[in-house]
């Protein structure tokens, strides 16, 4: 049996689990790299799917070498350094930024109940939108992040557990991305594009969807 | 996909590799991280200029690296921008203590890099200055945009930012004439066939025999619209009327005439544009004072060219005669 | 075929009128009949140089034709030699009193027209020496055939004899660097994919997506073998083979390599082929002394590449060195 | 009704018919201007067919300038030399050489009876010989040229007429074309190719059968 990802009465997330989600990450990246590539050879340069992945592998090799009982915010902070120095394009600093205010968000905390749970999808949406600029609409991984916070804060206020808080982020996500198909975009390379745009799935956004469905997934595994 | 290669994941380095075995004399490369530097890096007391980007559109940047011209090139991944690590690493190392001005095409992922490795630098006591290259007229403005990308333009910048580094300008100054240049030059382009990224293995869309993608960019990203195949003349024609109202161009403007080439297209090709858009130029009473013809900012092995037009002054006429000695450009020792 | 024509009849006037149009600070143009000779042909007292040969090859070789190479290009149609009318007219053109070298690719075609156009100068008192170029290694010798092919270790040919006639060699010393030079110098091609002449609209041959043709000629024709699509550094290896050995180049040698692209590879792989080259001469003891790279003797978009090794001297070193100020090959002015 | 181009017993050819021969000339390679860059471009570089034209277009330009009752010498003369300076490539020389021989073995003669027909032929193909160095068996147009030859010979020493001489010529020229397909090449590009030209038909042969081929024609349309 694995070890535990949640307290005993699945209130809040520790360290192993913040290690288990970047490695769920990292696996399912892998298995959707070429589809991410092919998104991005619709609307962009057909990349992302090669970057993320490129960044992913190296965050674990780095994971490997970090020390046991790290709290989230470190292991966060270790996937934000990794992600910065080794994805490149516009996706490696949105989403390195994205890990790095999330990481300062629980920075010191051991575990994450629903409230720290939600400032870190903030913060790491804020750190987007910091670094990248875009709104809600514009066609970027922001489509799929903004709709996820808003459901962490819903289910937090609500009460729910934080794997059901994840569950909604993901499920939000997803259908955040699936909502950029149908948009012209106005950030990122599929801009250059104007209504050719329309008809095709944000690459990011997907990749978000991936990531927020691989946290809740293994927050789910207790 | 055919090409030279051995292995997808290896084209970067072993093409760098390549580069400094055949160019020992005018640049340094390091491995890791990734950069090239001018053979005499660090000038004492002269302005650093770092370029960088995706690889593929070589010889862009790496082979704009000497005297005269840039301090560094920072290849990233194909068609990827380079993460801030070796930017920060080039900038360190051809700071001369006068500063380093970073030329930036306008992509997110350019910027942002970008932006990151000169808050570090900045941090390590290095000033840094950054240009942003936005020559591309196929593209909308930033209103409904990420804004328009930095293209064959870019190469100009280059040329004349490295010769006013070259004479000992300050920092200032430099990216004040960077700037300038990229408010005078404004380029499109087209593409007869689409490039394969190596790791991707298969084209970057797909054109029909007689089909032609018109304000393409340079990582192999879709045009502004799909068109018929016309013939050389009506092509060109479709390229300089956005160039030409842009700026806008009119009759007594002296201009730099570049007709670059995306990497597949033979130079006959190039040649038989650049008498139609001489003639066009001529015809709208443009004095066409300095031409460039060749493949200097490419995307792989795309059939296509751009047209990029620059206004030309005595200032930026002196620069772009200055002496040049880099791989790919090379005038005047 | 998608190319950036207006009609194929007019691919070569209109290729050359662009030429013209973007180096008149280089060379003057003849339309009727047409060649191109350097702005200031004829240099009293000085040997003129003319080389020619179908279109279709650029920048060979128009783009050689300046100060410290060549006096005059001659292009025929294209892939097609010129008539004996041109090359007599450029020759007349470049003739400074000191007489005049053809370098002439072996091809009959070539050889025959040139060999006509010096009967005619020479009736006309103008003094004319040729060379026959012959470096490709993939052609078996001439008992067999019409002779080794003239291919890309013709630029090489052009730029040293171009400097011996420029530092005032009489006509008998250029002609002997010249016959030293093809006589030090091996090639071989590679082709990826073929090339499409203008009027012919279809390729010159077909490959599947997975089949290379090595020992390639530059006029699109089929090569020596077909084999499957293999990594860089094996092809490299295949064309490095029969070259070392013929001359043969021997550990202590110092060469000159040169990487030269066949119009339509990207300068990224070409690079990568250097690299791989320059592994495998450091293994046999063989210095690189001097280096070339780029698409200097293309077949129009053919994607593939050519290996050519010069051993090297100090009298070829000094002359490689010495200046040159054309389209496509300028150092030291 | 066409004027005459042989004398009236038909035993030997005029201007007219030298002029008719070369503008059916024209007409032929015009005709087959794709078939033989076909033939070109399996075992040489694809141009033969355009370079023949171009050079049979400009000669027709220059015979309508050409004064009526010009002799059978100058008509071949204004052949050899426009073929030399349009034409370009191996063919360009080798055929120009060969009217210009040609041109000078009748130089003067008014009518041309069998033996100023072999004359012509003969002072043909040794040009072409004198200029390319090929022999039979070599792969080359002079497969058609060296049997024409010698089929004209035997035909005059048969006292046939030179409408006849020059079926045979034509009839052993494409004998000879055919011949080469088993072959490989000595001469030329197809050289280059080793093994690989068998089975392709010289297009220089197939070239020279269509001019011999004009040749009777016109000569049998009394
Ligand atoms: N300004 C931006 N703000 C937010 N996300 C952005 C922005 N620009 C691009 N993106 C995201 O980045 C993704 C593309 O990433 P990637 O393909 O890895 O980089 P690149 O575009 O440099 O090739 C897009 O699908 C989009 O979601
Ligand atoms: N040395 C030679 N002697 C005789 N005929 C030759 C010789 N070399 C080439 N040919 C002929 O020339 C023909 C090719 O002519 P063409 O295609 O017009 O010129 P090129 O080979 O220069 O492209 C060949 O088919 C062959 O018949
Ligand atoms: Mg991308
Ligand atoms: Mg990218
Ligand atoms: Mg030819
Ligand atoms: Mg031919």
């Amino acid at each position: 049996m694995s070890p535990n990802v949640t307290s005993p009465n699945g209130t809040s997330l520790n360290g192993t689990w913040a290690e288990a989600w970047i490695r769920e990450c990292a696996g399912v990246i892998a298995e959707h790299r070429a589809e991410l590539n092919t998104l991005d050879r619709a609307i962009g340069d057909g990349d992302h799917g090669e970057n993320m992945d490129r960044g992913f592998q190296a965050v674990v090799l780095k994971l490997d070498a970090l020390p046991s009982g790290s709290t989230p915010g470190e292991v966060l902070k270790l996937v934000a350094t990794t992600l910065i120095s080794t994805v490149g394009g516009a996706s490696g600093p949105l989403f390195g930024t994205a890990f790095l205010k999330a990481a300062i968000a629980v920075s010191g905390a051991d575990t994450l109940h629903a409230a720290a749970t939600v400032a870190l999808l903030t913060a790491a949406r804020d750190g987007i939108v910091l670094r990248g600029k875009a709104q809600v609409g514009d066609k970027t991984m922001i489509d799929a992040w903004t709709p996820a916070v808003d459901a962490a804060i819903d289910s937090q206020h609500a009460g729910e557990s934080v794997v059901t808080l994840l569950e909604r982020a993901a499920d939000a996500a997803a259908t955040g991305a699936l909502a950029t198909e149908p948009l012209v975009a106005h950030k990122g390379r599929a801009s250059y594009l104007g209504e050719r745009a329309i008809g095709h799935r944000d690459p990011g956004a997907e990749s978000t969807t991936l990531l927020l469905r691989a946290a809740a997934e293994t927050a789910a595994r207790a | 996909m055919k090409k030279l290669i051995n292995d997808p994941k290896n084209v970067v380095n072993e093409a760098v590799a390549g580069f400094e075995a055949a160019h020992s004399d005018l640049v340094r490369v390091s491995h890791d991280p990734i950069f090239i530097v001018r053979a005499d890096a660090p000038v004492a007391g002269k302005v650093g200029i770092v370029s960088g980007g995706g690889s593929g559109h070589e010889p862009m940047h790496g082979g704009f690296v000497g005297a005269g011209m840039l301090d560094a090139a920072v290849p990233g991944a194909v068609f990827t921008s380079p993460t801030p690590d070796p930017i920060l690493a080039a900038t360190q190392a051809v700071d001369g203590g006068a500063g380093v001005l970073h030329i930036v095409k306008n992509y997110t992922g350019d910027v942002l890099n970008f932006e990151t490795a000169a808050d570090l630098a900045l941090a390590e006591g290095i000033e840094v200055a950054a240009v942003i290259i936005n020559d591309d007229v196929a593209v909308k403005d930033s209103l409904y945009t990420a804004g328009r990308r930095g293209v064959a333009g870019t190469v100009l910048v280059e040329k004349i930012a490295g010769a006013a580094a070259e004479r000992g300008d300050d920092l200032a100054s430099v990216a004040r004439v960077a700037d300038k240049v990229n408010s005078l030059v404004r380029s499109m382009g087209v593409a007869l066939t689409p490039c394969v990224v190596p790791h991707a293995g298969e084209p970057s869309f797909t054109l029909a025999d007689d089909e032609i993608e018109i304000g393409i960019g340079i990582h192999g990203e879709p045009g502004r619209e799909r068109i018929k195949l016309e013939p050389a003349d009506a092509i060109v024609d479709r390229l300089l009327g956005p160039i030409l109202t842009d700026l806008p161009f009119v009759s007594g403007d002296r201009v730099l005439l570049f007709v670059n080439g995306m990497g597949g297209t033979p130079q006959v090709e190039l040649y038989i544009v650049f008498r139609r858009a001489a003639e066009v130029l001529a015809e709208h009473g443009i004095d066409i004072a300095r031409t460039l013809v060749g493949n200097f900012t490419t995307s792989l092995e795309m059939q296509g060219m751009s047209i990029s037009i620059l206004k030309l002054d005595d200032e930026l006429i002196t620069l772009w005669d200055a002496p040049v000695a880099t791989a790919a450009l090379r005038w005047g020792r």
